[in-house]
């Protein structure tokens, strides 16, 4: 009976969390909606600046009507996810490169930490000067942004394996290129998981950067072809699409995880009832 | 047949930070084929530095260790090891952890003969479970079954039931027993609890400050009795030359 | 007098565009990609003249590549990429100076009338002399400045004492919204919108609302133009006067049809029909390769100089081939070499 | 004697290492010289779009001469302390209220992963309208490029405190505050030292973008200014001085780190010979 | 004085994974003034979950448990735990951990206090390291210190020496013994480690499946002999009553 009572309490617990996470959000746009419905009458500021969330919903229903949301969310996904995964393939091979040879590591490492901390805009027209304004060069300049942070992750990652699994494998009859397979390569993918959730974010922002150059659909164009209209509506659309497009990313990196993942254990309770 | 030889062994470390300078020095000792060898000797003496040796982690500064006549060149399946940590492949079930040699050598039998040992070690139910569900215990038993699954000559265990429980080591020893005479397996086995190599061993090799003080054969039939008055005796006397303690310590 | 030269140069066309069509049965129609910008200004011509298959009937096949501002520009032309491109005088002189090698084949617009200094709403202003210790938000060394010194020089205004704050376009109208800054030095569509938004107009290049001096004034000339790279105008002479033929049509049509070349051009950039004519109503289409264009260009490059961001002003001829015109168009060209 | 010699290998080894690295900075800086000189008489390319080290030192030279160096580095260095120290504190605060409170949690949470994916470029005019172009406002944006990421190790590092130090801490009597204060606090802090150096880039990131808004000197600013005119020489400068303020803050921290974390073990050694 | 009363006491978890409902079930006994109490069982008998509620760290669902006839409100300083994974504080050394509880009780003789009972551990040369540079015999008795630095009436001591090798704690264990005899505490003293229980407890609680199994008085003179009969009797006696093993099992 207590035992049955207990769970019935936990359900609702978890329950209320969800309710207050939505509420929240539900409270916020509501709010934000209301603070523009007063707006309009009152006058507080230019209603351009802040356009109602209705608005941007109309603005929305527009540019799917006339089809063009679709090309621009289709461009940006294509973009990122080009961007993203020729990031990470640089990020494995060179971090393997690197933990593989002490001398590719001398040799290469000083010129990364010469580059890396390099803001991408600022070196945009260089960047044009050298790759143009494709497709590719777009997707380039995303892979760069996201293989800078990951490759710290898979070297550390690479570094930290347990030597013990090392030795397992070795005793086992494996090689050194299976050990590396077989042993270092998984037991790094943790970490470049972690890796790649963090640079998820540096690959949205590269994806406004990299639509810059010459682009004529994206997201990242409509912010900049709106800010240069100064259509806020467009901007929060596309702000918004953007965050929700990093989410959905994010969700099925860490669904992948989860996947991969399966063995790993979790939990931890609190210190104290 | 495998036959052991370490040769007048001699091993440091740069860095290392010890009164000694050798943390071997000149270890020289034979063990045969089917031997079951106890090592032990107190924390720091080279124990481990010694496994790592025969294991071919690491090499000799001076001085060979020849496996039935061949220099170690390096880890290899003829030498199983079992760590004290268990090593297990974390991302592999537990089947997969038995089965790994057994693929790497490309062998037909692989399943059927990673199932058998994980038989073998009574863990038929887990077969599917990743290490992280597995207690001490277990996931010791399952290093186990991945060492034996590629039928090494010689079986290296560092101090194999360090990190379990009082209850569970009892059992372990049992059956690692069991599975040697089965095996018939040559095995330097490493612990620093003196009445667990007189348990297990044919011969125990006391280690210390990196040299061998004592090559002992313990000359008690099996199953061996832990309160007869032979058994303490050997346990008395070993435990006298490794430490400097009075009568109050008791056997563990 | 300016209507008259834009009805021969209609007639022109005409006669051109016949034999050139003829030409075109017979040959493949010639790739190129145009470069410009998603802006009424600078790509009116340029989407008019594909629009309308001025391109086609001149034989090419022309890819029109909008971008969304001028700023990736020079490093397109630098590299060679852009081969053809729609661009205010600006770049012209920017590139020229730093040693790019180009071809300014003509102007394309005045865009003088929309180079504006925009107040806020509620600044009250009784004289010029009251923009002294104001305000302004300017990108960093705009041509705008060339009114706003020409307008200071007129009215007895101590230019050294208005501070100039450097923002980007989109970013003034927020700062000027705010009151963060008193006015805002720009052009369109920014003015258009700082306007809507409350702003007064000050005075714009040819017109001033200045309590001193209101009514039309000529502060500054601010030309559109077509470009090529050196390269591309020395080996390909056919296909930049079939360039320069198509975009007169254009320019032709945009003053004969303002409403709807707005519509056709408001439909390809996505801008409000109302908001483009209006920016186009500020705007003098007019491929005429003037004295007038000519001493604009200088002043800009004379101004560019005094500002620090190019070393020396290139010589106009250097960059400019007003031949290429006269070849095709020769009332056009109203000026000796 | 042997001993001895092994050291010595050791020595050796070691500045082989430090040897490479700094071969392969001359190499490549000297690479960079040879090509542009080979450029100025073959004119490969236009020399304007890639200025030679020499070329870029002689900017540097000019600034340095007529003062205005200095007092760009100076402002940037301002605002990116300022900023950076901000985002630290910020990240601190919350990240403690959202650990200590589940209803604050669950109230700012989703508004944080709405808004936390906006690459800040996107919301320039909004940021404009609600803050302004001043000082503080450029030092808010560059705190709120460094708070978002810091926040994750924050909360990170406060909810992964070992709960025997909190048990062991209370049965030696101490209250729920001294146990924060004393034992939650401390114990995060490598996590936050973490989460700095991840966020660090970011906050030079911010640097050039704060510097848009009516800056009349920075290093973002000049990177803004010269992009308008082309002028690369100033460009590369800014960037070169941008990557060594990098350098040493990042070393600054990692020094810091040194200091208080000086009980931490380090060192893990290869698992074979 | 302190003296403990464990009422009729009950707890489960949320999500408990076992064939029974209560963790501890119905558990009941009391403990006087100075005892040496040693609580044996096997692995998730309940041992940890028990301390866990004397310390005040969790509250029982049923029953309750009375300090000097007031019932327990939370964890204080009244009640010095000793974790089996020491739990010391890594920023502070040695001697600011034992300092911990008494800055805190704002104690003016703070800085003494601490330095006695550094001394008293044995750890006067250590006393400025960090816990990372100790080993794990030496963290633990820095863990006792810093446990009895502020005095409680009761010390909590949870598998103590568990992570520590043989030798370390045969002499950790005359040391508590000491400790205890010195300074008059009531110890409850969690092991599964039957002749560890034997050797130390004046009273020694067996729990199985969650309840008090056994109560046993151990009537043996101190200083223990480990190798007498009567030992080994007590031994034998609550091993046969722990588990179902065979004779071949020996104590540890
Ligand atoms: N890689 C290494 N570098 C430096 N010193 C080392 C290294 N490995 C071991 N040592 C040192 O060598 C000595 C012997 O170490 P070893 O691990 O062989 O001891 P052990 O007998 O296995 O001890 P334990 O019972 O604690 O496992 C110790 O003093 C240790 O500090
Ligand atoms: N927080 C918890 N949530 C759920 N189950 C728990 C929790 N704490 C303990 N348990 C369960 O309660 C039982 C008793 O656990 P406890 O830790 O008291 O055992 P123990 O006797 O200390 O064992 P050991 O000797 O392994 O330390 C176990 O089955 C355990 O899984
Ligand atoms: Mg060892
Ligand atoms: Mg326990």
């Amino acid at each position: 009976m207590e035992y049955k009572q207990r769970k019935k309490i936990s359900f609702i617990k978890i329950d209320r969390h969800q309710v207050i996470r939505i509420v929240s959000l539900i409270v916020f746009f509501l709010g934000w909606q209301f603070i523009c419905m007063i707006n309009e009458t009152q006058e507080l500021f230019n209603p351009k600046f802040l356009p109602a969330p209705t608005q941007v919903i109309e603005v929305a229903v527009k540019y799917i009507m006339d089809g063009t949301l679709l090309v621009h969310i289709g461009a940006s996904v294509y973009r990122v996810l080009a961007g993203f995964f020729a990031g990470v393939v640089v990020a494995l091979v060179l971090g393997i490169l690197i933990t593989k040879s002490k001398m590719f590591d001398n040799t290469i490492s000083p010129l990364l930490n010469l580059i890396g901390p390099i803001p991408v805009y600022a070196f945009l027209p260089i960047f044009i000067i050298w790759f143009g304004i494709g497709e590719s060069s777009k997707v380039g300049l995303i892979a760069y942004a996201t293989f800078m942070p990951l490759l710290t992750y898979t070297i550390d990652g690479i570094r930290n394996v347990n030597p013990i699994w090392i030795r397992s494998a070795m005793s086992l009859g494996a090689s050194e290129r299976q050990v590396f397979i077989k042993i270092v390569l998984p037991a790094a993918l943790p970490n470049m998981f972690t890796g790649m959730k963090v640079s998820l974010a540096l690959t949205f922002s590269a994806l406004v950067v990299a639509e810059m150059m010459g682009a004529d659909k994206g997201l990242g164009f409509m912010i900049i072809n709106a800010r240069n209209w100064f259509k806020t509506g467009d901007i929060f659309l596309a702000i918004a699409l953007i965050g929700i497009l990093y989410s959905l990313f994010l969700s099925a990196i860490i669904r992948i995880e989860k996947i991969i993942f399966k063995w790993k254990k979790d939990g931890l309770d609190g210190a104290i009832e | 047949m495998a036959t052991l030889e370490v040769k007048r062994v001699f091993k440091t470390f740069e860095g290392l930070k010890s009164d000694r300078f050798y943390v071997l020095d000149d270890v020289d000792f034979k063990i045969s084929e089917n031997e079951f060898i106890c090592i032990i000797g107190k924390s720091g003496c080279g124990k481990s530095t010694l496994l790592n040796l025969i294991a071919g982690f690491t090499k000799p500064d001076n001085g060979e260790i020849l496996l039935d006549g061949k220099a170690i060149e390096g880890p290899s399946a003829e030498k199983g090891v079992v760590f004290q940590e268990h090593g297990l492949f974390p991302w592999r079930t537990v089947k997969q952890n038995v089965a790994f040699g057994l693929k790497l050598a490309k062998r037909k039998d692989a399943d059927q003969r990673a199932d058998y040992f994980v038989d073998l070690v009574g863990l038929t139910d887990y077969k599917d479970k990743y290490p992280s569900s597995l207690s001490g215990g277990m996931a010791q038993r399952v290093g186990i079954a991945r060492a034996l699954a590629t039928d090494p000559k010689l079986l290296l265990m560092d101090e194999p039931l360090g990190a379990l429980d009082a209850m569970t080591r009892e059992k372990m020893r049992v059956e690692i027993l069991d599975i040697w005479q089965k095996k018939k397996k040559t095995i330097i086995f490493v612990t620093h609890s003196v009445p667990e190599a007189v348990y297990l061993a044919d011969r125990v090799i006391l280690l210390k400050d990196g040299q061998v003080k004592l090559d002992q054969h313990i000359e008690l039939k099996r199953p061996r009795q832990v309160r007869t008055e032979a058994f303490q005796n050997y346990v008395h006397e070993l435990e006298q030359l490794l430490t400097d303690c009075d009568d109050n310590v008791f056997s563990e | 007098k300016e209507k008259e030269s834009q009805d021969t140069a209609s007639k022109t066309t005409e006669g051109e565009s016949n034999s050139a069509n003829s030409e075109t049965e017979t040959k493949e129609l010639f790739k190129i990609k145009a470069y410009g910008e998603i802006d009424p200004q600078v790509s009116a011509q340029q989407i008019i003249a594909k629009e309308m298959g001025y391109f086609e009937e001149e034989g090419l096949e022309v890819e029109n590549i909008l971008l969304s501002g001028p700023s990736e520009r020079a490093a397109l032309v630098a590299s060679g990429d852009a081969k053809l491109s729609f661009q205010s005088t600006y770049n012209n002189i920017s590139l020229a100076a730093n040693g790019v090698e180009i071809a300014l084949l003509a102007p394309l617009a005045n865009a003088g009338g929309t180079q504006s200094v925009v107040a806020r709403g509620d600044l009250k202003i009784t004289s010029a002399k009251d923009l002294e210790g104001m305000k302004i938000g300017m990108t960093s060394g705009a041509g705008v400045y060339i009114a706003i010194r020409r307008m200071c020089d007129e009215l007895g205004v101590d230019i050294n004492k208005i501070e100039f704050v450097t923002l980007q376009a989109a970013d003034q109208i927020a700062a000027l919204e705010r009151g963060d800054i008193d006015a805002m030095a720009c052009w369109e569509p920014w003015v258009g919108k700082a306007i809507d938004n409350g702003g007064q107009l000050l005075f714009s290049g040819f017109k001033s609302n200045l309590p001193e001096k209101k009514g039309d004034v000529h502060w500054i000339d601010f030309h559109m133009t077509v470009q090529t790279t050196k390269a591309f105008y020395d080996e390909n002479p056919e296909q930049v006067a079939a360039v320069l033929r198509a975009l007169n049509k254009a320019t032709t049509y945009i003053n004969e049809n303002r409403h709807e070349a707005a519509e056709i051009i408001a439909g390809k950039i996505n801008l409000e029909v109302d908001e483009c004519e209006r920016i186009m109503g500020n705007n003098v289409y007019s491929m005429e390769f003037n004295q007038e264009f000519v001493d604009g260009t200088n002043t800009m490059a004379n101004f560019m100089m005094e500002t620090g961001n190019i070393d020396a002003v290139p010589d106009f001829y250097s960059y400019s081939y007003p031949e290429a015109l006269e070849k095709v168009l020769p009332d056009l060209v109203t000026i000796e070499k």
